[in-house]
């Protein structure tokens, strides 16, 4: 049933890579490594048929426009990668013209490292999406999940699985997990009526295990910057050294640098080779903006983002 | 290291391995594979802490005992008078333990030696742990899918730089010493095994000798893997790896042999600190100059560099190759790029 | 063998207090070249001998000596001291000046000021600078800040023993030196001659001299202030100790016709008030101190609220006039009278003379000056201001005022006297000096630490030299100092000889704010060719001497790492230079009243084109509706001329019904955007904010509203001037002060009222001259010259009854509405203890004057900032009274706070001359420090272009980096804030810095 | 580098990193010393032209530095020298005083305030009460230092 969704978006793309004489289509590919896909650059329609497109599909493409401004390109983008590149429209890192977008209503990406540690060493074959259900093939036999319980936990919180504004709506896939109920701060605010001493040790254990390797930030699609304010010098905010405070210093900003651009993609946490839950970190940006200043990340590439601007009657509950 | 003649092997009950470790513990700086968060990473042992020896491989490398992701070299403070004082790390002669690392980070130590201990200057950090360093191996049971050590001249029951092998069996484990030093670790220690009975001994011996089943080809011929990789130094093959390469570094903080680092002096008025952490020539910025040149500017000159330096210059220079086959970059990487493919295009297996 | 030398300058400045100072300044911002003149070894007139000024408690010295400083420094002025001014002939335009130079005998220009001198000198004198409270050598410097800082020889003290002339290092002595002449030839001249102290008699009656414990207030001044005889201590100079109890008696010599000086001396009231807060705050034990008044006469901007704070701090306010002090039982036992009656004896320790102010007399300019008015001052009428004059008097000298009138008087003098050259805009050489600057590209940070004693300001809480010792052990710190006066002209020597002696790249002065005193110290440094950016100063003495006073241990503590974290700051600096930004030569003046149209006819009269801007359909304002001018003389006529000038002018183009609604731009380069119809906008290099102030409108007080009888100064003068006839018939009128002004909603006086009563009340009396005018008043505030009236209405029968907050008069209107019959008003009389009812046929109330609505508009439009009243808020209390905080907008008038309509001229005419500072040059120089972008770095992701206030950035497009506009940008740093990966920079306020800072917290 | 927590109680007393804007705070500072209003030397100003010139970074970085409390203090709305600058710093401070109190840090440790150029006393009294909100809340220990296991090497 996949194969041939994936074969009828395959002639799609073909199609649309032709007609719009694009120089290059960017989607995913297999690739021999359990449970994952690999993103790739399509230069020619020709390569279009190693396409495929599934539950491992979690990489944000609007990441790779960063590094390719030239030329005409197609993406085939789910709903995060439609608002990230929302976001860097907004950031003039991208001109929507330069864009032909093939929008896929997203089905929910599954959580790899939850099917791993249901099914030690499981391999990609091994695994069929239909439906609403994921089925494991086993030496046990066949087993059947509900999709929704393997999501990645910032696609059961998504509320933008379809993309808006695309040259290109293609019809959805035939698996799909159902509507999201929870909202990706969810766990924020249970978080933020805890006692603060124990919102720290919660914090302290989790962040704790940052081996500050940056994955989280380079595999965001929003940041760009050629030199990240953990690499300058004159003056050197923090250094690499594994400690509480650089480690702190890392995140709060980075965090701060988030605010109202935030996506909620998942992609660093799912990145994180250290399994720190970073939504509950992102989370909590986003809901405070959302709370505060009304504005949600990535939906209108011609609103100013929130900690651009101001507005007079700002709240200024902080100011003592 | 004096290796004994024969292995003198003996045997530890699963049930005794707790006590035996907390035993050791207290004769020696331990480090045991343990289960933080959701992964398994060595550290320095703990009463409390969570023995992981399932996981193949640990998700971190036994690297950081050696050399360790974030290093002091020195520290100096400075009195309101002005005057500076030079403070030292501390040193020991402790041993330092490290228990249950399977042969492919062992194997890494090699590659380790050959950076900080063979080169003109010695480290001299690494080389006080080095010195210090008595390893209990563990024989690796059910490689991952992503696992080639054999292909790299390795193997799950490789006893190279172990003092003493660790295999499992289903109601312990047989330590087979290999070397003086592991048998002055664990001589104290005597009370908690028992003489390894020869059926026991023979269970172990079959494991270490059948290895484990590798799908992923045939053994690597280096010295043609160097050559074909050097032949190969333009081929839009490389592109289409950095086409997708994020440059994140995943690989180089989880590979066993990776040892680029940086050194960082931290300096306040009150004092300071020189440190060394670990780097990765993934990154952008790991090779850019001051004056904002950068000799390795664009993302395939970086990929590209990680690979040559594993598979062209390490063998230039007559050290070991800079890849154990342990998988840990290919499972790891967010986009997929497979040192085994950069193999196989090279030097195309069987597999 | 006398020397008679010739020499020309534009114009002539005759007395260098800080009135002449002001002006001599303001003419060389004009671009002319200016001779100031000091009778006494050094310029700084009385101001320096104050220990603070009312009503901030600024240190008077801190304010002034940088004021000082910057006189002698700039290019264009030439300081003569020791000179008088012996003889002038010519006219406006052309004079010929005799200026005599009397023999300082220790030249200038080769004294380091070190002392030796006065070391081996064996004769002593009294201190002039000190009230003759200490002796000092025949040879001396007058202060430590003193400019020139050179010493100088009292001839009648010198025996001649040649011993100084071997001691100086330097030769600069020579006890042969004969006086000198000039003959001066200039445009203009500014008779500056302030003011001496009053009638000596008065104070003799009072135990002066008689009684050592008896002092003056100026001696009061000089044993508050640490740089004098007890180092900052009150101690009664009879025993030495601090006194218990202290009495200030008001009015010694003035308002007093048995002295000849019947008129006020308008500053005394506030100064003991100031006098009796410091004495209490410069002695350990707790002391009593008791002002003696006849009325507070607290009419400045800001000083009534000052007068409460002294009520909350302790100073008792005896309302009586003291009758004789006297020594008995070891203490000075005054004798007064009471308000309660009877006579009252009470003893005191020390008792402080407030000595009234008396204008000096040049005979040598009688001629050329305007007609001398009352009492010796040399006051220029409305009319008189709008003339163009050859000769101005400003400052104490024209009439007794404080420190912020007399700069207002002579900013307003500089001008008048500028018509008599021609001014040439764009033409006009930049005055701030232009030095060699040496490139410390790629030198070592050499820094140097200069630790401030602030005389005992810092010295007394902070250990300096633990400061100082520290400060030498810093990083790349090479020398550390301490200094008395960081800001004295010896001191700007030191650290110039201490940059040369070390090789200096960097220097860090540890004193007070950087507001105030980082210019001179740049100024200084630039000098010695280093970059004024390769400085900064840790300020130990507001931020910490001065609050933490308690806690001396820490208080240290903090001044060393306040010191470390500005050499860490400062080793990071790098030189800048400004930006140059051009200017418009023309202004904008908003409001078309009095203040408005003589600021504009200022400019214009300069030469440079001015757009007056008016609200409403005509010009005039608040002075449409005035009869008189305090002094008498009729508005009507002054008015009608003074708008025909306008109007006629061609360089000034009125816009009558015309708003403003935005304002951008900066100094020099102002675009604002005005609203009459349709939507205009101008450019203008400067803006005067004239737009007046109101009558307070009180309804439902003391029945206002309820009875057309009932009505306000204001509408009474209105009625006056058009027809006094009309209250011929009246019988009995009752004016009540202080409606709506010194409230608890209002803590201001509103300073004009008092005068108006006065003014009307003997209108009245002309009009009806059998009716009873009785004004009942808090205090009567007819300040300065102006109390002439009020002794003329007592001497004409107007009845004066004093009322309290707390018992205030009380108006019944009558229910019925009955306009026949009078109104009853019910007046408690404090002294009589009894309440009269007083059938009045109308009630006038002095009705506040408050500021417009449009105010808050305005303010945000220009970037200025209001005072807690809602008045405009001047850039600084004392020296800066007419300047906005932002540049390039000046006040004029009742904006800025309650005036009468000479003093709005006055100010308006100040206003006018810092506008023509502007107007006449060619180019301005700007902010040095603006942000920069490192095109490496910057992602273009726009987001600093959003957050810039001043649009001074933009993304370009092909490149895509931000592009700084430096003419626009200001230096806030909110770009560089903004940026994720700092790109951005803002130069020695950069990241790098705050981060250099806080590495050297402890 | 990381800061050694100060080990004496008594001994410790606060130390608060202000940043001063410029054209108000930092001039309301220098009025109530004018004023000789007595607080506690517990301040360490760093003078910056606008509160808008201050960035998460530097608040965070001043508390890495060995600072108990980060004050930022700026004009009250409209008195902005730089016409909005404090406007815009309020937005993002909201977010990060949020943030900062989410991950635990205690809200006494970083405050915004409004101090105009005529407000010394209301200076004074600001640094009084920080400096007691700040000992109450004892010397800041470090980033993520509290009640955390071990960290790894």
């Amino acid at each position: 049933m996949s194969e041939d969704y994936t074969r009828a978006l395959v002639e799609t793309l073909r199609e649309a890579f032709e007609r719009e004489g694009l120089d290059r289509w960017i989607a995913y590919a297999p690739s021999r490594v359990p449970l994952r896909v690999r993103p790739t650059v399509f230069t020619s329609p020709d390569e279009l048929d190693n396409l495929i497109f599934n539950g491992f599909c979690v990489q944000n493409l609007a990441g790779y426009l960063k590094h390719h401004p030239e030329g005409r390109v197609g993406v085939l983008v789910k709903g995060c990668d439609r608002r990230a590149i929302n976001v860097l429209i907004q950031e003039k890192q991208v001109s929507r013209e330069n864009l032909f977008l093939a929008g896929i209503p997203c089905p929910g990406m599954l959580s790899r490292t939850r099917l791993l540690e249901e099914f030690p060493g499981l391999q990609s074959d091994q695994v069929e999406e239909s439906g609403e259900t994921v089925t494991v093939r086993t030496p046990d036999g066949p087993r059947t999940l509900s999709r929704d319980d393997m999501l990645l936990p910032t696609c059961r919180s998504c509320h933008h699985r379809i993309p808006e504004d695309v040259e290109l709506l293609l019809g959805p896939p035939p698996f799909a997990a159902p509507e999201a109920e929870m909202d990706f701060s969810a766990e924020v605010g249970p978080i933020g009526e805890m006692p603060r001493n124990q919102r720290a040790a919660l914090f302290a254990d989790e962040l704790s295990r940052c081996i500050l390797c940056y994955a989280c930030r380079n595999i965001c699609p929003l940041c760009y910057c050629d030199t990240c304010f953990t690499d300058v010098n004159q003056p050197a905010w923090m250094t690499p050294a594994l400690e509480p405070g650089n480690i702190f210093f890392y995140h709060v900003n980075r965090m701060m640098h988030m605010a109202g651009r935030c996506v909620a993609c998942g992609s660093c946490e799912w990145v994180c080779p250290e399994h720190i839950p970073l939504r509950l970190l992102y989370g909590k940006i986003t809901a405070d903006v959302a709370e505060l200043f009304s504005y949600e990340a990535g939906l209108d590439a011609t609103l100013p983002q929130p900690l651009s601007h101001f507005s007079e009657d700002d709240p200024d509950e902080h100011i003592g | 290291m004096t290796r004994t003649n024969t292995s003198d092997s003996r045997f530890l009950l699963r049930d005794d391995l707790t006590a035996f470790l907390s035993a050791l513990s207290e004769r020696c700086e331990l480090w045991i594979p343990q289960a933080v968060g959701e992964g398994v990473r060595f550290l320095p042992y703990r009463e409390e802490a969570l023995l992981n020896l399932d996981q193949t491989p640990p998700d971190h490398p036994a690297k950081s005992i050696l050399f360790p992701n974030t290093e002091t070299l020195f520290r100096y403070e400075r009195t309101e008078d002005g005057a500076i004082t030079l403070i030292p790390q501390e040193t020991t002669n402790q041993p330092l333990a490290l228990f249950g690392a399977r042969s492919c980070d062992i194997r890494a130590f090699d590659a380790l030696d050959a950076v900080f201990l063979k080169r003109s200057a010695p480290d001299t950090s690494y080389r006080q742990r080095r010195n210090r360093l008595v390893i209990i191996g563990f024989g690796c049971l059910d490689p991952a899918a992503t696992c080639f050590c054999e292909r790299m001249g390795g193997g799950p029951f490789d006893e190279a730089g172990m003092d003493i092998q660790m295999i499992p069996l289903p109601e312990g484990y047989l330590f087979r010493t290999l070397t003086d030093r592991g048998k002055a670790l664990i001589a104290p220690l005597a009370s908690f095994f028992k003489e390894a009975d020869p059926v026991t001994a023979s269970q172990a011996e079959a494991l270490r000798r059948k290895g484990a089943p590798h799908p992923d080809g045939a053994a690597v011929d280096f010295a043609a893997l160097k050559a074909a990789v050097e032949a190969g130094r333009e081929e839009p093959f490389w592109e289409s790896l950095a086409a997708v390469c994020l440059g994140c570094g995943i690989c180089t903080f989880a590979c066993p042999v990776c040892s680029c680092f940086s050194l960082v002096d931290e300096g306040a008025l009150k004092g300071g600190r020189r440190i060394r952490h670990w780097d990765a020539c993934m990154f952008s910025v790991f090779t850019r100059e001051a004056s904002g040149h950068n000799p390795r500017g664009a993302a395939v000159d970086r990929v590209k560099q990680r690979f040559f330096h594993k598979f062209f210059y390490s063998l230039e220079n007559g050290e070991p190759p800079g890849c154990v086959g342990c998988g840990r970059c290919v499972t790891q990487c967010p986009t997929c790029i497979d040192i085994r493919e950069v193999i196989d295009h090279f030097q195309p297996g069987e597999g | 063998m006398a020397r008679l030398k010739r020499a020309t300058a534009d114009f002539l400045v005759v007395g260098s207090g800080v009135s002449g100072m002001q002006a001599a300044l303001d003419m060389a911002e004009m671009g002319f070249r200016v001779t100031l003149t000091e009778k006494t070894p050094s310029i700084g007139g009385h101001m320096a001998q104050l220990d603070k000024t009312f009503p901030t408690n600024d240190c008077s010295m801190c304010i002034l000596s940088p004021r000082m400083v910057a006189c002698g420094r700039n290019p264009l002025i030439s300081i003569l001291t020791l000179t008088e001014v012996l003889e002038v002939t010519g006219k406006p335009g052309r004079y010929e000046v005799l200026l005599r130079i009397a023999p300082r005998k220790v030249d200038p220009r080769k004294c380091l000021g070190c002392g030796a001198c006065a070391k081996v000198c064996p004769t002593e004198r009294d201190s002039t600078f000190n009230q003759g409270l200490v002796k000092v050598k025949a040879i001396d410097r007058p202060f430590p800040q003193a400019y020139p800082n050179a010493y100088a020889i009292d001839e009648t003290a010198c025996v001649r023993c040649g011993k100084c002339v071997e001691a100086c290092p330097v030769k600069a002595i020579d006890l042969d030196a004969q006086e000198e002449f000039i003959r001066l030839r200039v445009s203009g001249i500014i008779w500056s001659g302030g003011y001496r102290l009053g009638n000596i008699d008065a104070l003799i009656q009072l135990g002066y001299r008689s009684d050592k414990d008896v002092i003056t207030s100026l001696e009061m001044e000089r044993l508050l202030s640490s740089s004098g005889p007890t180092g900052g201590k009150l101690l009664v100079p009879s025993t030495g100790k601090e006194p218990e109890r202290v009495a200030f008696l008001q009015c010694v010599g003035s308002r007093d016709v048995r002295f000849g000086r019947p008129y006020c001396s308008s500053v005394c009231c506030t100064y003991s008030i100031k006098e009796a807060i410091l004495a209490k705050e410069h002695c350990g034990g707790p002391v009593e101190t008791k002002i003696f008044y006849m009325d507070i006469r607290t009419q400045g901007k800001g000083f009534e609220r000052y007068y409460m704070r002294a009520q909350e701090e302790g100073v008792a306010f005896v309302r009586s006039r003291v009758v004789s002090v006297a020594r008995k039982d070891g203490k000075l036992v005054l004798t007064y009278s009471p308000e309660s009656g009877g006579v009252r004896e009470e003893a005191f320790d020390l008792v402080v003379l407030a000595v009234g102010v008396v204008p000096n007399t040049a005979p040598s300019l009688a001629a050329t000056l305007p007609a001398e008015g009352p009492y010796g001052f040399l006051r220029q009428s409305g009319e008189q201001l709008l003339e163009e004059p050859g000769c101005v008097p400003i400052g104490p000298t024209a009439c007794p005022r404080d420190i912020p009138e007399s700069v207002v008087s002579a900013s307003g003098g500089a001008l008048q006297v500028a018509g008599h050259t021609k001014l040439r805009p764009t033409k006009t050489p930049s005055t701030s000096p232009q030095f060699t600057e040496r490139d410390v590209t790629g030198e070592v940070p050499r820094i140097g630490v200069f630790v401030c004693h602030c005389g005992t300001n810092i010295a007394s809480v902070v250990a300096v030299k633990e400061v100082k010792d520290y400060a030498r052990t810093l990083p790349n710190v090479v020398y550390a100092g301490e200094l008395l006066y960081a800001c004295s002209e010896d001191s700007q020597i030191t650290i110039q000889k201490m940059i040369e002696k070390h090789a200096l790249n960097r220097v860090i002065v540890a004193s007070c704010s950087p507001r105030t005193h980082a210019p001179l110290f740049q100024e200084t440094i630039h000098q010695k060719g280093l970059n004024p950016a390769l400085f900064d100063m840790a300020n130990i003495r507001d931020q910490c001497s001065w609050v933490h006073g308690d806690t001396p241990d820490q208080a240290t503590a903090k001044a060393k790492e306040l010191v470390a974290m500005a050499v860490a700051k400062v080793r990071t600096h790098r030189p800048l230079t400004p930006q140059i930004l051009t200017v418009t030569h023309k202004a904008l003046v908003l409001g078309g009243g009095v203040a408005g149209m003589t600021a504009a006819l200022g400019i214009a009269r300069r030469g440079f084109g001015v757009t007056l801007v008016e609200q409403s359909d005509t010009l005039g304002g608040m002075a449409r509706r005035l009869p008189r001018f305090w002094d008498g003389r009729p508005v009507a006529p002054f008015l009608e001329a003074l708008t025909a000038a306008v109007m006629k002018n061609e360089l000034i183009s009125v816009k009558t019904a015309t708003r403003i609604t935005d304002i951008s731009g900066y100094k020099g380069h102002f675009e604002v955007t005005l609203q009459n119809g349709q939507e205009e906008k101008e450019t203008v290099g400067t803006i005067i904010l004239a737009t007046g102030a109101r009558e307070w409108r009180p309804e439902g007080q003391y029945g206002f509203g309820q009875d057309d009888r009932i009505l306000t100064q204001m509408d009474l003068s209105a009625l006056l001037r058009e027809d006094p006839e009309r209250f011929k018939t009246l019988r009995r009128v009752v004016m009540i002060q202080c409606v709506g002004s010194r409230t608890e909603e209002r803590p201001y006086c509103s300073r004009v009222c008092c005068t108006q009563a006065m003014q009307n009340a003997m209108a009245l009396r002309e009009a009806a001259p059998e009716a009873q005018i009785i004004v009942t008043y808090r205090d009567i505030r007819t300040y300065g010259l102006r109390e002439d009236l009020y002794r003329a209405a007592r001497e004409k029968g107007v009845l004066f009854v004093r009322y309290t907050p707390e018992r205030p008069p009380e108006v019944k209107v009558p229910e019925d509405r009955d306009i026949t019959r009078p109104i009853p008003v019910h007046l408690y009389d404090p002294i009589l203890e009894a309440t009269f009812e007083i059938p009045a046929e109308r009630v006038v109330l002095a009705a506040a004057m408050i500021p417009q609505e449009g105010n808050p508009t305005i303010a945000q439009m220009a970037k200025v900032s209001l005072d807690p009243d809602g008045f405009f808020l001047e850039a600084h209390a004392k020296l800066r009274p007419v300047d906005c905080a932002m540049e390039g907008i000046f006040l004029a008038g009742t904006a800025q706070g309650p005036k009468d309509l000479e003093e709005s001229m006055e100010q308006a005419l100040a206003a006018a001359s810092r506008a023509c500072g502007i107007l006449a040059k060619q180019a301005l120089e700007g902010e040095s420090s603006i942000a920069e972008v490192d095109t490496n770095r910057c992602a273009g992701c726009g987001l600093c272009e959003m957050v810039c206030p001043f649009h001074a950035i933009e993304i370009d497009a092909t490149k895509k980096v931000s592009v700084v506009n430096a003419a626009l940008c200001k230096g806030c740093g909110a770009c560089v804030a903004s940026c994720r990966n700092g790109a951005l920079h803002l130069p020695n306020t950069d990241d790098l810095q705050v981060v250099e800072m806080l590495k050297a917290l402890g | 580098m990381e800061r050694t927590p100060q080990v004496a109680k008594e001994a410790w007393e606060p130390r608060i990193v202000a940043f001063l804007c410029r054209w108000c705070s930092y001039a309301g500072a220098d009025l109530a010393g004018v004023s000789r209003l007595s607080y506690p030397p517990t301040t360490r100003v760093i003078l910056v032209p606008c509160s808008s010139r201050i960035s998460p970074y530097h608040i965070t970085k001043a508390l890495m530095a060995g600072a108990d409390g980060v004050l930022v203090s700026g004009c009250h709305p409209g008195d902005c020298h730089y016409l909005t600058g404090n406007l815009v710093a309020r937005r993002k401070f909201i977010v990060l005083k949020r943030l900062l109190a989410y991950l635990g840090i205690e809200e006494a440790r970083v405050l915004f305030s409004w101090i105009s150029a005529s407000e010394g006393e209301e200076f004074a009294e600001l640094i009084r009460e920080i400096t007691e909100k700040v000992r109450a809340v004892g010397p800041f220990r470090g980033f993520l230092r509290e009640e955390t296991r071990d960290t790894h090497v």
